[in-house]
């Protein structure tokens, strides 16, 4: 159905011309909150391009053989999906923090703040119940497994993207005399702000 | 130009004409003499005369008995007047033998060192430092680490410091006695091969030693671009290999050494002469500038005073060139081992009055001139900062301090100063 | 075991509780939520065929061909419209696209082919911007103005709204989209068996 | 209370005690001076209205400097030139007739938003320009494009009035756009305008009047050392290259818009682009491939501004990657 | 009452969570283009977050801590169900706009970061206090927003289809404001100001910097 | 109908419940690891939310940060001063114990040092102190670009008027960066002194006396008039400079009082006279009816 250039739309779609970060204003807190480091920054996009995966997996599968054949979707599917991830999420940190003390540090330590991330509910829920996010995805009511992976691995890693492109600018901005009341945050939020213009420019792009 | 001997370097203008052609001449002995007891990186020397004792041109006046460091020699025949200390030109205050020569000075003769069948035992004996500033004990140069073969013997005769002319000289009037410590060199570490290697702009110089090499040595031109006389960016443009990072020179199986330095050398293996003198260029804004032979210890002040005193509106008076050397708070200083020049820069000729609150306007010109490919200009905000980590992870111990950065950079954002403290606190906080 | 049922038992009776809620305001506002939804469809219907019936096409023999020429627009529904027991013409929601997402227009056609009206049910346009096109009305009352067996060409002839240019697109290409369903698929289409036909 | 050696004041410093010509103003000066041929060829074709969007901007962002340093009590920082060439640029990069009123916003956004609120020169991660110029851009858009129709004093009613049912401006650009999406060609030949994009084009921004005399200027730049070529190179050769892939003119792709402006003059700002030469190289080709783009599958007409600042955003992303090599150090994947 | 009443205002200055402490952005940003939807953003957080804090505060005793966070997850969730169903079907026009940011309040770190740490050791009163305090300060802040970006960006602020305030005709709105990057820079702006009254109340006192 | 739909919800919440708290229950089992107890007690204290707004990216590695002294006590933002105290109680009170080292200037120059050059470049006394022995004509007198004042981490220095770091005793600690930050600091030109020390040698030269004047206005000229009138015998001029040994200093300000350079003054914790009396001892003897009481005050407080 979905042929591969239909596929590559749809990644570079999430990632770049609807970026989740920068032109859809979700999951902006670990966007300000661990920008300031960069290789936090590193850790979090990795992780949270994992862990989006994996939300997107699971909450498709409980879409598709829990809520839909009940009928319990459109009221229940906020209360479910979160727990779904919320306790993945846990799973995989304890699992990390048992079995790879490496991986845990170079990821583990990310996954908690991942949780109370709306950028992860809001894909997977996209991923299953396509629409809810009014992302302009020309791809049907319903999303296969395979496109809805595709779909959540380009909004991740748009995520990710926009994280170090983000920390890389913060890291100049560190060095910068900025006045006392500006410096921090509200210097932050006016780069992201200018980092966001740029992206106004990719807007309509292919039409998304 | 065209060659690619290194990556970045600069082209000062070389101010070289004004004693390019004045032959070297005796500087007449001072009234006084301050002798240094630390003319050399590593332990300084205790004196072994003492107030009022009599010494002769020659005579060892301090020694130490440690592996890096040289003796000291009495640069002319009379009498200790005092053991003081003294300012030196890098602003320290050492040690050193004050001395009142006698009025009649016989600068042929000298007291030769102890006879040895060890050359390096010689070279150590005659105080042999390195004269192209670095002042590092030539023995233990001479002394490669075990297991490290060098190959090849190079000779620095680049002389890349705009103004200063005091190699090119030695290069041009003596070149039989840089050939003979090149074969001297050479003998001593058993290395196949010896270069003299001299900037293009000094095309008399390269035939002179031309003519004069021995069997062997290889004399070669190289383009002229600040800093050529590097170690590390010399040996790349020879032999295209680079010092890797945190090892000495000797990795890449060469060794280099100042053209004045090999001719101490051979003086100290042929004839058993102490190093005692030197030849320094003084020029700039003094009256009449030109190459002098000067004993070491002559002060600064009596010096320009020889060549003429200053000449207009002075803003600094250097030792050494003007790209790494140093300025002189005062003219009582003497003139070391290491001297190679005294310059006195004019008004309008001297860098401007930097301040270190000038933007950085990220123009790319220090990153694109760093023989070492550094980027200066995040070291030196880091070193403003105090973010020492930061710098050292950005390798700011690699900095040679060649001063390029600082040179090039439009707004005049003081590069060099600011690395260098970076670099200290990288290296205090690495040695912890 | 135990200490598992401990942390078990509280989640479950969380979960219990929380469907069971849930399941009860649903059942109580889904009534509401559809009649809502309805009357908003009702209301568009309502503004692009003024006093007409309408009944949902729901053949899918010509879906496909709807599909195909509606391209890159989706026509959600069609609807046959009839005044006082005649067939009085035709109103299509057509989902395209704007510039916060999907927007879904409602058009209406006479029997000709001409539009009589255009509405917009739902659109995610920013307040403010993209919204002009519902509130700067005169961009809506333009597209009346297209005669029967209008084209592309006709639909791009007409004016943007400046700074909210990709939603009045949104509109323009719905519209562009229905005229072409019209003259392709409905102009054709053998009306017989559709009077009548329950909603 | 210095003593003094010769009568004179004796400095102690740090070495090198030499210093090279190049100062700050020195290359500013030299930016501007680039640009005064098209801005004066502007100027002599378009007239008055074109002297009063330079008078304006240029005016407005000094201004901006210095009442803002004023105010918040820092050094004067004027006469480093940089405002003077953000006021210029600004004015180049807007259609003449823009009203005064959105160019002296889009000044004042340029210098204190854009540059002042990051702490000063040398230190803002955009191109204040570019900036001001965005902001105008995404704010009156549509009265922006449909400009050329509407005085220079076009009063704020006026704007609001009946500014902004237009259809955009009809630039050769905009009309190439329009004719590729309408039939995938174009209605005119695209080779016959080269001529006019080089030397006299009175259609769109102060900046398009003349190709030629900008990549004059440009080139007078990479001469002197004063930016490098591996931005222009890399934006102007990615943007005809991808102009070609799409079936296009690169020729006419490349003189038409911003382009040249962008290349030579935006896009080359120091403080907003790369600092090593791999890393300028890559973000010419990046500035170039998004404009293309743009152009190409996007749906406005023009995208330099936007190509520009993206990039603007990656600059230090790209430094990061592309450090220069240590000498002696051997690279291992850090 | 004293207590309760400063709990309550510490939710409205000094840790007011999106101005001083920059959580619970995501929606606020986003639907801040209009003051209607702004209103009823808050407004469904209030509730949300006074609820939630009610309920686990009620039930704390009986939370086991290691399975706390899957369980005040449900609760929150549940509350925003409730607010999601009940916009839908009373106030269709507003959640056509608000649509998607009601189900993400779950992921609110506001709420529970509240719940976590207020409710759950605290009494049910002071719950009230801090639920409402922290609502109404995330809905004034981002109020004051959807008022700045509408006023800026459109010249005039509307209520369902009546012009509340409207500026000179003369105004030429920026669009910008409207937009996503218009958002950010008001936004920056807004903590510009919150800082400086916090610093000029010197409400907020520095803890002690304590480094062994 | 209704109940059917409430039944099939709770059914499907129900199971998804027991699915994902039966697999962390199990989970924390199986996975358990063993911690610092100290991280977990901070942990448990902190919110729990992982917001981030400290900077880090979960609240685990935050509580590690600052059981290990990485991370302040307070840096919490979300938890506030509770959690803070919270913190600061686990960690143990003795984090912000007090300390029993102040850190004093032995140097009064300032605008009274004579310069030996005018210096340009990086105003950094490390920097500077690099250049011809840095620009004092004193080679053992405070330099003034405040390298101590940037490197204190308690933000308890400043420069005054004079260009000399004073050292606001109230928050200094005695941590001892600023004398490792000194490029004179092994000289002894900062130093660490007893927080209880009443008075303070302001000049640090050990070179001859002769000519020391020259080089600066304010300088200890060892006259031994301190020492001759210190009735505790407290203060000695030893190699060319007069020093104070705390052991013996009852605080009586007899030495301030004699000594004709003004080069000793008063000194100590509360009183804030690091600042007062750095105009010169005279005056502020003169302007304070009492600086002796404050100073007998803060004996007996240390005492």
């Amino acid at each position: 159905m979905s042929s591969v250039g239909q596929l590559a739309l749809l990644f570079i779609g999430a990632a770049l011309i609807n970026n989740i970060l920068l032109t859809r204003f979700i999951g902006l807190c670990p966007f300000f909150g661990v920008s300031s480091n960069m290789e936090t920054s590193i850790g979090m996009s990795l992780s949270v391009i994992f862990v989006m995966v994996m939300a997107s997996t699971a909450t498709w599968v409980a879409w598709e053989f829990i809520l839909a054949p009940l009928g319990v979707g459109e009221f229940l599917y906020i209360p479910a999906f979160i727990l779904i991830i919320a306790s993945l999420v846990q799973f995989v940190e304890m699992y990390l923090r048992k079995a790879s003390p490496v991986l845990y540090r170079a990821m583990g330590i990310y996954l908690p703040l991942i949780t109370t991330n709306c950028a992860v509910l809001a894909t997977a829920t996209e991923a299953a119940k396509p629409g809810f996010f009014k992302m302009n995805i020309a791809l049907g009511a319903s999303l296969g497994l395979g496109e809805a992976l595709v779909y959540t691995l380009g909004v991740s890693v748009g995520f990710g993207f926009a994280l170090i492109t983000f920390a890389a600018l913060r890291e100049r901005l560190e060095l910068a005399p900025v006045s006392r009341l500006m410096k921090g945050t509200p210097i932050a939020f006016i780069t992201a702000g200018l980092l966001s213009l740029a992206y106004v420019g990719m807007s309509g792009w292919f039409g998304l | 130009m065209g060659r690619s001997v290194f990556a970045g370097g600069v082209h000062p203008p070389g101010h070289k004409e004004s004693t390019a052609g004045s032959p070297v001449q005796w500087a007449p002995v001072p009234a006084r003499l301050v002798v240094p007891l630390s003319q050399h990186l590593g332990a300084p020397c205790a004196p072994v005369v003492g107030k009022g004792d009599r010494v002769e041109r020659g005579q060892v006046i301090g020694d130490v008995d440690a592996m890096v460091s040289a003796p000291i020699h009495s640069p002319v025949a009379g009498t200790v007047a005092e053991i003081g200390t003294t300012l030196v030109a890098g602003g320290q205050r050492v040690a050193a033998v004050i001395i009142e020569p006698d009025e009649v000075q016989d600068l042929a003769s000298f007291v030769p060192i102890e006879a040895s069948d060890d050359p390096r035992a010689c070279v150590r004996a005659a105080g042999v430092v390195g004269m192209g500033g670095a002042t590092f004990p030539s023995t233990v140069k001479l002394t490669p680490p075990k297991g490290m073969a060098i190959d090849t013997v190079i000779l620095n005769g680049c002389e890349c410091e705009p103004f200063l002319t005091c190699d090119h000289r030695l290069m041009l009037e003596e070149p039989e006695r840089v050939v003979a410590g090149a074969v001297r060199i050479r003998e001593m570490i058993g290395a196949k091969r010896v270069i003299i290697a001299l900037e293009d702009n000094k095309p008399d110089a390269a035939a002179a030693l031309r003519a004069a090499a021995a069997d062997g040595i290889e004399v070669t031109e190289l383009p002229t671009r600040y800093p050529q006389g590097a170690e590390k960016q010399l040996i790349y443009a020879l032999l295209k290999k680079e010092v890797p990072h945190g090892k000495l020179p000797a990795a890449t199986g060469a060794l280099v050494h100042n053209v004045a330095t090999a001719v101490a050398i051979a003086d100290a293996l042929e004839s058993g002469k102490p190093l005692t003198e030197r030849i320094v260029t003084v020029t700039g804004a003094v009256a009449r500038p030109g190459n002098y032979r000067v004993v070491i210890g002559t002060l600064v002040s009596d010096l320009i005073e020889h060549a003429g005193g200053l000449v207009g509106e002075v803003e600094r008076v250097i030792s050494g060139g003007p790209m790494t050397g140093m300025a002189l708070g005062s003219l009582e200083v003497p003139i070391t081992k290491g001297s190679s020049g005294i310059v006195a820069l004019p008004k309008g000729m001297a860098a401007p009055a930097i301040s270190d609150d000038q933007p950085c306007i990220r123009c790319g010109r220090c990153p694109a001139v760093c023989p070492m490919g550094l980027e200066p200009y995040i070291l030196a905000t880091y070193a403003g900062k105090r973010m020492w980590d930061a710098a050292a992870e950005r390798n700011v111990i690699d900095c040679i301090e060649c001063g390029a950065c600082s040179y090039v950079c439009p707004t005049k954002r003081p590069l060099l100063q600011l690395i260098r403290v970076g670099k200290s606190a990288a290296m205090s906080k690495g040695a912890k | 075991m135990r200490n598992a049922l401990r942390l078990v038992i509280p989640v479950l009776v969380t979960c219990v509780l929380a469907a069971a809620g849930l399941a009860a305001t649903y059942a109580v506002t889904a009534p509401k939520i559809a009649e809502q939804d309805r009357l908003a469809e009702e209301r568009s219907l309502q503004a692009v065929l003024p006093d007409a019936t309408f009944t949902c096409l729901e053949d899918s023999r010509i879906q496909a061909d709807v599909d195909a020429v509606a391209a890159p627009v989706d026509v959600l529904d069609t609807f046959y419209a009839t005044a006082d027991g005649a067939h009085a013409g035709w109103a299509l929601k057509v989902s395209s696209r704007g510039y916060g997402g999907p927007m879904v227009v409602v058009i209406g056609l006479d029997t000709s082919g001409s539009v009589t009206g255009v509405t917009i049910l739902s659109h995610n346009e920013t307040p403010g911007l993209g919204t002009k096109v519902i509130t700067e009305t005169w961009f809506l009352e333009q597209f009346p103005d297209l005669e029967a067996g209008f084209g592309d060409a006709d639909v791009r002839a007409l004016d943007t709204i400046s700074g909210s240019t990709k939603s009045s697109n949104g509109v323009r290409n719905a519209v562009a989209g229905a005229g072409r369903v019209f003259s392709e698929v409905l102009s054709g289409l053998d009306l017989s068996g559709l009077e009548g036909g329950s909603q | 209370m210095s003593k003094s050696v010769n009568g004179s004041d004796r400095i102690v410093g740090p070495s090198p005690h030499i210093a090279s010509s190049a100062t700050c103003t020195g290359i500013m000066l030299w930016v501007v001076a680039a640009l005064t041929p098209a801005a004066l060829w502007a100027v002599v074709n378009m007239g008055l209205v074109a002297v009063q969007l330079l008078v304006v901007t240029i005016g407005v962002a000094l201004g901006t400097e210095w009442a803002v340093n004023s105010i918040s009590r820092k050094p004067q920082t004027l006469l480093d030139g940089s405002a003077l060439v953000t006021g210029l640029l600004l004015a180049m990069s807007l259609p003449p007739r823009t009203p005064w009123w959105m160019a002296a916003i889009g000044a004042f956004v340029a210098i204190w938003l854009g540059k002042l609120l990051f702490g000063g020169l040398g230190h803002n991660l955009f191109n204040p320009a570019l900036v001001g110029r965005a902001f105008v851009t995404l704010s009156w858009g549509g009265v922006l494009a449909g400009v050329q129709n509407r005085g220079w004093f076009a009063t704020l009613a006026d704007v609001s009035a009946e500014g902004l049912d237009t259809v955009s401006g009809a630039t050769r650009l905009a009309v190439a756009a329009a004719d590729r999406a309408a039939s995938g060609g174009y209605g005119f030949d695209l080779a016959a305008q080269y001529q006019p994009l080089l030397l006299k084009n009175l259609e769109g921004s102060l900046g398009e009047i003349s190709a030629g005399l900008l990549i004059l200027g440009g080139l007078v730049l990479i001469v002197k050392g004063i930016i490098d070529w591996r931005i222009p190179a890399g934006y102007i050769g990615t943007m005809g290259l991808v102009s070609w892939a799409f079936g296009s003119d690169p020729i006419f792709h490349v003189l038409a818009g911003g382009v040249m402006l962008g290349a030579f003059f935006m896009a080359t700002d120091y403080v907003s682009s790369p600092m090593s030469k791999k890393g300028r190289l890559i973000y010419g080709i990046g500035c170039g491939l998004f404009n293309a783009l743009g152009r190409f599958i996007g749906p406005m007409p023009e995208s330099t501004t936007f190509a520009i600042l993206f990039m603007n955003g990656l600059a230090p992303l790209i430094d990061r990657l592309t450090r220069p090599r240590v000498f002696g150090v051997v690279k291992t994947d850090a | 009452m004293s207590e309760w009443f400063r709990v309550f205002r510490q939710g409205l200055g000094i840790e007011n969570p999106l101005t001083v402490l920059m959580i619970g952005l995501c929606a606020t940003l986003a639907v801040s283009t209009q003051f209607q939807n702004a209103l009823f953003m808050g407004l469904a957080v209030i509730f949300v977050l006074v609820m939630s804090n009610v309920l686990i505060s009620v039930f704390r005793k009986a939370i086991p801590s290691e399975v706390r966070i899957p369980i005040f997850i449900v609760v929150i969730a549940s509350f925003v169900t409730i607010v999601d169903l009940v916009m839908k079907a009373f106030v269709p026009s507003v959640y056509g706009v608000l649509g998607i940011w009601i189900p993400l309040i779950v992921v609110n770190c506001v709420i529970l970061g509240r719940a976590e740490a207020f409710a759950y050791h605290n009494e049910v009163g002071l719950s009230i206090a801090d639920g409402l305090g922290m609502g109404i300060g995330y809905s004034t802040v981002i109020v004051l927003l959807a008022v700045i970006r509408e006023l800026l960006g459109t010249g005039k602020i509307i209520w369902f289809d009546s012009t509340l305030i409207s500026l000179p005709a003369g105004y030429a709105p920026p669009s910008l404001f409207l937009l996503f990057p218009g958002a950010f820079l008001v936004f920056a702006f807004m903590i510009v100001g919150a800082r400086w009254i916090n610093e000029r109340t010197e409400a907020r006192k520095e803890g002690p910097a304590c480094r062994v | 109908m209704d109940l059917m739909l409430i039944l099939k919800a709770i059914g499907a919440l129900s199971i998804i419940g027991i699915v994902t708290s039966a697999i962390l229950a199990t989970a924390a089992k199986r996975f358990h690891v063993e911690a610092d107890p100290r991280v977990e007690a901070v942990l448990a204290a902190l919110p729990g939310s992982n917001c981030g707004a400290c900077g880090n990216p979960s609240c685990f590695v935050s509580a590690e940060k600052m059981v290990a002294g990485d991370l302040a006590a307070n840096a919490c933002v979300a938890g506030g001063q509770s959690v803070t105290d919270a913190v600061s109680f686990i960690l143990g009170a003795d984090a912000c114990a007090s300390v029993a080292f102040v850190s004093a200037r032995h140097c009064g120059g300032g605008d009274r040092a004579v310069r030996a050059y005018d210096y340009v470049g990086v105003r950094s006394c490390a920097a500077a102190a690099r250049l011809a022995g840095g620009p004092l004509a004193c080679s053992a007198g405070c330099i003034g670009f405040g390298d101590c004042v940037r490197a204190c981490p308690f933000d308890a220095m400043h420069l005054d008027e004079r260009g000399l770091p004073v050292v606001d005793l109230d928050k200094c600690t005695g941590c001892g960066v600023c004398v490792k930050e000194c490029p004179r600091g092994q000289i002894s030109l900062l130093a660490l002194v007893p927080e209880t020390a009443p008075v303070v040698v302001r000049c640090n030269a050990h070179d001859r006396v002769k000519g020391r004047k020259d080089n600066c206005s304010a300088c200890c000229i060892a006259c031994k008039k301190c020492e001759r009138a210190c009735p505790s015998d407290a203060i000695h001029v030893i190699d060319m400079l007069a020093v104070v040994d705390y052991d013996k200093c009852t605080g009586c300000g007899t030495c301030v009082e004699v000594c004709p350079q003004n080069c000793i003054d008063l000194f100590g914790r509360g009183t804030g006279i690091d600042a007062v009396a750095a105009d010169g001892a005279g005056a502020s003897l003169s302007g304070t009816a009492s600086p002796v009481d404050a100073i007998d005050e803060t004996v007996q407080a240390g005492a």
